[in-house]
């Protein structure tokens, strides 16, 4: 095709982005705006492969691209990068990212990509070292994948630090090397692309123009694209799946859905939140009355039908899952897939726990299957809650249901008793998924050291505050493991121990639906990349 | 006239700073954090680094000072610069939207245009329909005009804007495919064309809202003429053989308006406020939409400086209402 | 005087449900009006009078009234035509240019947010078709010719910045613009001073005698009547009871009602002997009562308006003192600062020897009881939503008087003192007639048995029979219960039948007081001559030729504010305010 | 005739409104399906003979869910009308009988009507959903919350009418009447002010319940309102929007309720004010 030949593409974002600045969103709909023009090096296909992006090859051990030390990995440019103003990519821009991000007081939201990296050494103009401070066995944070793009150097000079805010201009329109650049950027509203006139192949973008609208709800955003016809593209439709199968039988558009790292779950409290413990609620001091006996969080599980959970909330967008990490495994328990409300029943009673007084409750040394359970604010939540609870009757657990403002429930404030972090209940429900495609950093949520404690302002991920020597060492052998394949097996035995002792229970593993219309051909939807990571590659079918 | 206006003007001071104390003093209580809508990939300490970046950490009555010299001086000294090219806000940090990590005042003035064509149309719309309802509804009271078209503004005054939203969105824009249901803000009236195209995406929008304000204000007009009519003078006129239409608009309307003008200004801001919930359906992404955007994300300094400015506004329409009213009454003035 | 009347109403029936009879308003009525003569119109309130006038416009429909039957015919240039027939478009060609009228509150029937010269000005190019400039000579003329002072500066104004009698002059002045023959005058002169009331009056005849204008003219008032009248119709219950030449009919009225009518206007003042040598129940001394007045941007109190400067009297038990004067003279000032209503600024009031000014709180309670006041409306001192007994045992709960079960005979007893049958106890005061309601108030006053009652105004709403029973009625009490009275009005001829003695009040000062024999007999100061000259007597043969009333200031003798006030003593008891 | 028509609007009203308020009373009691129960294998259903108006995405019965939706938002109405009204009308006879007071009460009045308040209620509930909620349960807590703040937000214009209502009264000869016999102010303004400023406060009423009921819908709109498993008409209607075009009857039969409960409200209102002054009723 001939670039710019196919007009304008309308894509609706119904949550609008903010900022096309991905250091200081994070946020998906801001990343996602903004790699049309700033890419990284190298980013993930749909079967979350790594894929050389602004490089030739991806640097490995095996290529020595990575030191046998693994403290240092050296990236190549490709030949002849150009930045949209015409000036050329440089192995500055690279060091000057990193310095961007790692600014005392920038509040930048991808610091972690960059932790451990001690420098960028720029050997020529198209080489960049990343040194790490120790040994790195997963090195592809920095400038891989849309969070952590690489910035024009010349633009945000000015930007560092404190500063980083009040670079407006730069902020709302980087300059990148991507398929488009930014001509109006409106804030929570709009963005209109145009074609980058320096873009390294010259028979991409296949689209003129590009807008990006915000606003509404997913409804609305789903009606534009698949009944009215309005737009081309809508992102994050999560609706019910019978009315996106209704609209979609208009026959307008198409959804499109792809699954990643996200997945919906309950975690278990280890240790006693009632309040009568004061300042000691809520800490390993105190193991669960009740949740401790691994009977229980197996009865827990077994009775939930995972796949009617996935049908109600997500339809299309999501499917059952008994593990925490997406890949398959082979002698991954698949079987709590299967609702077993008698086997839970029978567990339950092996266990010791009977219903002695005929409440309809079980019991067991005066104490009652009692649980609270705690979520975030949000209609596909609080009918799983329901759900769950329906459920967990059935087998004689009397169940409380609590939902929280989301912006109270994770806003991680120490001062609030209802955080994720504090847990001052007994189950709690919510999504967590990583980045990239390497779990390790995520695994090690789940470490004896990382639990949330009156000692570290309860600052600590592992929320259940589940404790096993036998996983921190399996953590910290992940930390020094290199290669794919040795790493994969590791992180999926953490992943069998999490799943197998009960601390969390995946229920569904989410992804990402979106709808483009029946004559926008290209896409190829992504849930370990932006979504519109091969927007060069969209164009109009002609019939 | 003149000492009456001063006068009002003088009040109208103290009552805008109230409300921005007020306004920031409620904001300051809220338990919410910007950061909390990050994913739950970015980790607390970096969060806690961005809070620290954006000055969240700051004691709450520094940072209304900051704020209030911001509001009242430096932004329209901006803006000032911006008109005349001076430059005395040169090298001042503007206040800065959390969300946005862009100057709040520029947001607002983004999204001012589409709101004031949008709701300023639906206004003037549902004013300029509501008059003639409302007299001809008091003239011919219990006719079956009236019937009609009360049973019409108490209809519109019942059925909750996202509810017709939605219905108008079915009917016109996916059943009939006649007009958009998403409001395109970055389109140039240049020509017939985009003239036409402007129109046919305010229309949806404009109906619901109008509807609305059609109904409150002709039940306003319709029981304000209706006093009137019941007055004395109304006979006098009549009996020095005065034609209705006439008896009607010159000498009715004028002392019916002077009450319902102070309700027009006064729903004025209102209208702001609740076109919140239309411009979240048609995605008009006008003010209302950042408020709403901006009170779920917990953004503070966008959530504070629409509310003051949006109380400024329904000060200035009191004030304005308040000198109308003057203006029609004669009455008024001498208090 | 032509054959064929110019106007006349025949067998017109008017109701308001829409039905004949028993709910008309106006049954088979029937009225003409001859060129150039004046028709007074009387009869009790609620005898259908404003109806009638109203009918003859056919502007009944605005309340709601239905024309059921009848006539109305109309002499015009083109023959004669009947108005009960004719259509809005026809009517309105009517109205204004053939028959204008006047109604009875000027305030009201004038549009508040037009200036005066724009209500002209619009009636005269509507009726004569005359451009803005000549419309606005024209209004000049016609405000001129309603001797309206200063026309220029009015054109300008405001209906509410007219006092009442300039309203009324605009009112008529408008109602001339379309010269029509017919003027119709509803109690044009009801709501105005009796000064005013002349000067309209003499207004009203000279533009008969000099436009030959027909005029009706409807009131209650027999004076009024005999000042101005040549015919006369008198209503009752919506018909005509009895019509003929004003002599005629004063001199040998035949029905009833006219009987009724004319024996409560005539009867003359019963000079009423003072009783010797009684204390004083009620002393006031050297009162005065500023009102702040506010100016300036922020509505600062820049000033004072002094209602009342330096007013002293007395009044004995058993005694009535009449305090008259034009309105805004501070009367009910004096009133409300005698009721510690109103703060005042000096002075002091005592109540039985003790003073009541520096009472508070409890104690003020305890001494108002002994001091009790009826006010002017008799519907508006009355709470529509409490029974007339509530509202009479309401100061006997609030002085927990008697036990709870003993308060209802009480109550009975009063109503039985003011001459009300206890059955009425019941009904609430919309139910009862005006009337009716100031006996109750009368009542409601004599409930803690006071030692002194001020009547503010208490007769001036109630039409002449009324008004002579209620009178008779505060005279039977004082009588029996030895009460103090100071009797409130600006009407002296009414005060004259009631009270002992008067004093005259004027702009915050009282000029001249004395026995009501001496005060009427001999008025010594100028404003007390000015109000009795303006006294219309319900007598044909004693029409009097009034002058315009002359600027207030000019009326006889004011002292400088400043200087402390002094009285003359020009016979026993009758003093005059000196310069 | 003016008379007949009022009494014609007011019983219509009345008996919509009674109709409405009886059978969310007792509707789910007679009704015997729960409304938290649910059917997971019959979700989404369109009507049928055991799920009259069809069910919900978990299987709950509708017909159930809607009547019980409607003791809520009819409770909100009715509670944040009796709040506003109740310190309307305090503050609206304090200001008019206590000449000090009128000044201050008048500026505080203005100062709220210049407060934007939807905005502000919207961050009101933002800001103590979290602290009522685990004082009170979450229910409870955010019924609370939706019940003063919008009660909290609306009594300005009763305040203004009775205010102005009361000054009236108060120039009224026979208050001048009650003082002079000795009537002591909280007597006179119970036995006097109040009733005859009775119509002007009840239609004052039945604006703010209906005024009440729409933004409880509203708020629940922006989701704002009452928590998802929550049922009341606002959150009912929300809720089926998105299912509009396929079971229109999810969002029309909440949406029709919010309206003729309003409509009903609206209509007694306006029948007591046509009645206008109701000496005529005798
Ligand atoms: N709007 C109305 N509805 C019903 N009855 C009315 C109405 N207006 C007047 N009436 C009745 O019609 C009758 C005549 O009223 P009208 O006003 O003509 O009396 P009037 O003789 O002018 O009395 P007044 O001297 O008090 O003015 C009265 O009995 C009155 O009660
Ligand atoms: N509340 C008030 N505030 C300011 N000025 C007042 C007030 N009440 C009365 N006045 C003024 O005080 C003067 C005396 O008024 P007052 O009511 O005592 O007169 P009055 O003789 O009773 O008149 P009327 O016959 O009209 O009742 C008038 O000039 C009036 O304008
Ligand atoms: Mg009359
Ligand atoms: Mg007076």
């Amino acid at each position: 095709a001939e670039r710019g030949s196919d007009g304008d593409l309308r894509i609706l974002y119904w949550q609008a982005p903010t900022t096309m600045n991905p250091y200081l969103s994070g946020g998906i709909k801001d990343n996602e705006a903004a790699s049309l023009t700033l890419e990284p090096l190298a980013r993930y296909d749909p079967a979350g492969v790594m894929l050389p992006w602004l490089v030739d090859v991806i640097p490995t051990l095996e290529n020595g691209g990575v030191d046998d030390d693994l403290t240092r990995i050296t990236w190549r440019l490709k030949d002849g990068l150009r930045w949209s103003d015409g000036s050329a990519v440089t192995s500055a821009d690279l060091r000057f990212t990193w310095r961007y991000c790692t600014a005392k007081d920038g509040g930048c939201a991808q610091l972690e990509k960059f932790a451990d990296v001690v420098d960028v050494e720029t050997p020529d103009e198209r080489t960049a070292v990343v040194v790490f401070s120790k040994p790195k066995p997963f090195p592809y944070g920095p400038f891989v994948g849309p969070q952590a793009p690489i910035l024009q150097a010349a633009q945000f000079a000015d930007c560092l630090g404190t500063r980083a805010p009040t670079c407006t201009d730069a902020n709302y329109g980087p300059i990148g090397t991507g398929p488009f650049r930014v001509t109006e950027f409106r804030p929570g509203d709009v963005v209109v692309y145009e074609v980058n006139p320096e873009y390294r192949d010259p028979t991409k973008p296949a689209f003129a123009k590009v807008v990006i609208k915000g606003g509404g709800t997913a409804v609305g955003a789903a009606r534009a694209v698949l009944e009215t016809g309005e737009f081309d593209y809508a992102w994050n439709l999560q609706l019910s799946p019978d009315v996106l199968s209704r609209m979609q039988a208009r026959g307008k558009g198409e959804i499109v859905s792809a699954f990643g790292s996200l997945v919906e779950r309950i975690a278990v409290n280890f240790t006693d939140p009632s309040p009568e413990l004061g300042s000691a609620r809520a800490t390993v001091a105190h193991p669960h009355p009740v949740l401790s006996d691994p009977a229980v969080r197996r009865a827990l599980s077994m009775a939930l039908d995972r796949k009617m959970l996935s049908d109600i909330g997500y339809g299309p967008a999501g499917r059952p899952t008994c593990n925490l990490l997406p890949i398959a495994s082979e002698n991954a328990d698949t079987n709590c897939l299967r609702q077993d409300l008698e086997g839970a029943r029978a567990l339950l009673d092996q266990a010791g726990w009977i219903d002695s007084n005929g409440d309809g409750v079980r019991d067991k040394n005066g104490r009652d299957l009692h649980l609270i359970f705690q979520t975030s604010t949000n209609s596909v939540r609080q009918d799983f809650q329901a759900v769950t609870k329906e459920w967990w009757r059935q087998i004689g657990v009397e169940t409380e249901l609590r939902n929280i403002d989301a912006s109270v429930f994770f806003g991680g404030d120490p001062g609030s008793p209802d955080t994720v972090q504090k847990f001052y209940a007994d189950v709690e429900m919510f999504a967590g998924a990583f980045d990239g495609t390497d779990p390790e950093v995520y695994l090690t949520t789940w470490t004896c050291g990382n639990a949330p404690s009156p000692e570290n302002q309860w600052q600590g991920t592992n929320t259940s505050r589940w404790c096993d020597p036998a996983y921190d060492a399996l953590a910290a052998k992940l930390a020094i493991t290199g290669g794919i394949a040795p790493r994969a097996t590791l992180a999926m035995a953490m992943n069998d121990m999490l799943v197998e002792n009960g601390v969390v229970l995946p229920l569904v593993d989410r992804g990402r639906v979106s709808a483009h219309a029946l004559d926008l051909g290209g896409t190829a939807i992504n849930a370990w990349d932006s979504e519109l990571w091969n927007i060069a590659d969209w164009h109009r079918i002609k019939e | 006239m003149l000492n009456y206006t001063i006068r009002r003007l003088i009040l109208a001071l103290p009552t805008l700073v109230a409300i921005s104390l007020v306004v920031f003093a409620l904001m300051e209580l809220a338990p919410g954090d910007p950061m909390a809508q990050l994913p739950p990939t970015i980790s607390p300490e970096v969060k806690a680094q961005m809070r620290t970046a954006l000055g969240l950490d700051a004691p709450s009555h520094v940072r209304f000072g900051k704020w209030l010299w911001q509001l009242g001086i430096l932004e329209p000294s901006v803006w000032i610069d911006g008109m005349f090219g001076t430059a005395l806000s040169d090298g001042q940090a503007r206040m800065i939207s959390w969300q946005t990590r862009g100057p709040v005042m520029d947001l607002i003035a983004q999204r001012l245009p589409q709101t004031l064509w949008v709701v300023g149309l639906a206004y003037l719309i549902g004013t300029a329909l509501a008059l003639p309802i409302g007299i001809w509804s008091a003239y011919r009271q219990y006719s079956p005009f009236d019937q009609i078209a009360t049973g019409v503004s108490t209809l519109g005054f019942a059925v909750p804007p996202f509810f017709s939203g939605v219905l108008l969105i079915l009917f016109f824009s996916v059943q009939l495919e006649w007009l958009p249901s998403v409001y395109d803000t970055t389109l140039d009236v240049t020509n017939w064309q985009s003239l036409g195209q402007q129109l046919k995406q305010m229309a949806l929008p404009v109906a619901v809202l109008s509807l609305q304000t059609t109904a409150q204000i002709s039940r306003y007009v319709r029981s304000a003429m209706l006093d009137q009519l019941g007055r004395d003078y109304v006979r006098a006129t009549r009996a020095r053989g005065v034609g209705e239409r006439h008896l009607l608009l010159r000498h009715v309307l004028p002392n019916a308006l002077a009450p319902v003008v102070s309700i027009i200004a006064l729903g004025l801001p209102q209208i702001f406020a609740g076109a919140i919930v239309t411009e979240q359906i048609f995605r008009v992404n006008g003010v209302g939409h950042l408020l709403i955007t901006s009170i779920q994300a917990n953004d503070l300094p966008t959530v504070q400086t629409i509310t003051v400015l949006l109380a400024g506004l329904i000060v200035i329409s009191n004030l304005l209402a308040d000198l109308i009213y003057g203006a029609l009454d004669p009455r008024i003035r001498y208090d | 005087m032509s054959s064929s009347p110019l106007l006349s109403l025949r067998n017109v029936c008017v109701s308001f449900d829409g039905a004949d009879t028993p709910g008309a308003v106006l049954r088979d009525l029937s009225l003409h009006i001859n060129a150039g003569e004046v028709l007074c119109l009387v009869g009790a309130s609620g005898a259908g009078k404003s109806i009638a006038s109203l009918v003859a416009l056919r502007l009944e429909g605005h309340d709601g009234a239905v024309l059921s039957k009848g006539q109305i015919l109309l002499d015009t240039p083109d023959g004669q035509v009947n108005l009960a027939k004719m259509d809005t478009a026809q009517l309105r060609a009517l109205r204004g240019k053939q028959i204008g009228l006047i109604f009875q509150d000027p305030s009201t029937a004038l549009n508040p947010v037009m200036t005066v010269g724009a209500q002209l000005v619009e009636i005269l190019s509507l009726h004569r078709g005359l451009s803005s400039q000549a419309a606005r000579a024209e209004a000049l003329t016609l405000l001129h010719e309603v001797q309206m002072p200063e026309p220029e500066l009015h054109l300008g104004q405001y209906p509410h910045e007219l006092s009442g009698g300039q309203r009324q002059r605009v009112m008529i002045a408008i109602a001339l613009s379309g010269a029509p023959r017919i003027l119709i005058a509803d109690e044009p002169t009801t709501a105005l001073d009796v000064r005013v009331q002349a000067g309209i009056l003499t207004l009203l005849d000279r533009l008969r005698r000099e436009r030959g204008i027909a005029l009706l003219l409807i009131t209650h008032d027999m004076g009024v009547v005999a000042q101005i009248a040549d015919r006369i119709a008198v209503i009752e219950a919506g018909t005509i009871v009895e019509e003929g030449t004003v002599r005629e009919v004063f001199s040998a009225p035949r029905h009833p009602e006219t009987q009724r009518l004319l024996k409560a206007a005539q009867s003359g003042p019963t000079t009423r002997q003072l009783a010797s040598d009684q204390t004083a129940v009620l002393e006031v001394r050297s009162l005065s009562l500023n009102y702040p007045r506010r100016s300036g941007l922020l509505r600062r109190v820049t000033g004072q308006t002094a209602a009342v400067r330096d007013v002293s009297f007395g009044i004995d038990q058993g005694e009535t003192l009449a305090l008259v004067g034009e309105s805004g003279s501070g009367k009910s000032s004096v009133a409300r600062a005698l009721m510690q209503l109103e703060p005042y600024a000096t002075g002091e009031v005592l109540l039985e020897g003790m003073s009541l000014t520096r009472s508070r709180g409890a104690a003020l309670r305890q001494e108002r009881a002994r001091i009790q006041m009826v006010f002017q409306d008799p519907s508006d001192s009355l709470d529509p939503r409490l029974t007339l007994g509530a509202q009479v045992a309401a100061p006997l709960h609030n002085f927990k008087v008697g036990a709870r079960h003993t308060r209802n005979a009480r109550v009975e007893a009063l109503f039985r003192l003011v001459r009300l049958d206890p059955a009425l106890m019941q009904r609430y005061p919309h139910q009862v007639s005006g009337g009716q309601c100031q006996r109750v108030a009368i009542a409601r006053a004599l409930a803690l048995k006071p030692a002194v009652l001020i009547a503010d105004e208490s007769v001036t709403a109630l039409d002449a029979p009324v008004r002579a029973e209620i009178l008779d009625l505060f005279a039977r009490v004082q009588a029996e219960l030895g009460l103090a009275i100071l009797f409130i009005s600006h009407d002296i001829g009414t005060v004259s039948r009631i009270a002992h003695r008067i004093a005259v009040m004027h702009r915050g000062r009282i000029v001249e007081h004395g026995p009501t024999s001496a005060v009427l007999a001999q008025p010594a100061h100028g404003y007390t001559r000015a109000l009795l000259d303006a006294v219309v007597h319900p007598d044909p043969e004693r029409r009097r030729q009034f002058d315009l009333p002359r600027k207030a200031d000019r009326l006889g003798d004011m002292p400088d504010p400043e200087v402390a006030v002094q009285y003359r003593c020009i016979g026993p008891k009758h003093f005059v305010l000196s310069a | 005739m003016i008379r007949a028509r009022s009494t014609r609007t007011l019983w219509l009203g009345s008996i919509l409104l009674a109709l409405i308020a009886v059978s969310t009373l007792i509707g789910p009691v007679v009704w015997g399906i729960s409304a938290d129960q649910m059917d997971l294998m019959a979700r989404n259903q369109g009507p049928s003979r055991t799920h009259p108006l069809g069910t919900d995405q978990l299987g709950r019965d509708l017909l159930a869910r809607v009547l019980v939706g409607g003791r809520i938002s009819l409770s909100v109405g009715a509670l944040a009308m009796l709040m506003s009204v109740a310190s309307g009308t305090l503050i609206g006879v304090t200001a008019g009988m206590v000449r000090v007071l009128d000044g201050p009460l008048m500026r505080l009045t203005d100062l709220f009507l210049s407060l934007p308040l939807l905005p502000l209620v919207l961050i009101a509930i933002t800001l103590f959903r979290a602290p009522l909620s685990v004082a009170f349960g979450p229910e409870t807590g955010i019924f609370i919350l939706v019940v003063v703040v919008i009660g909290a937000t609306s009594w300005m214009p009763t305040a203004r009418v009775v205010r102005g209502e009361v000054l009236g009264v108060m120039g009224r000869s026979y208050i001048m009447a009650a003082r002079s016999t000795g009537t002591r102010g909280v007597t006179i303004a119970m036995r006097h002010v109040l009733p005859n400023s009775r119509s002007a406060i009840i239609v004052s009423a039945t604006l703010s319940a209906a005024t009440a009921i729409i933004t409880e819908s509203t708020l629940s709109f922006l989701g704002l309102g009452f928590p998802p498993d929550f049922a009341t008409w606002g959150r009912l209607l929300f809720d089926g929007t998105t299912y509009l075009s396929d079971y229109p009857g999810r969002a029309l039969w909440p949406g029709a309720l919010i309206s003729a409960s309003v409509l009903a409200i609206v209509y007694i209102g306006d029948g007591l004010r046509d009645r206008g002054d109701p000496r005529s009723n005798s």
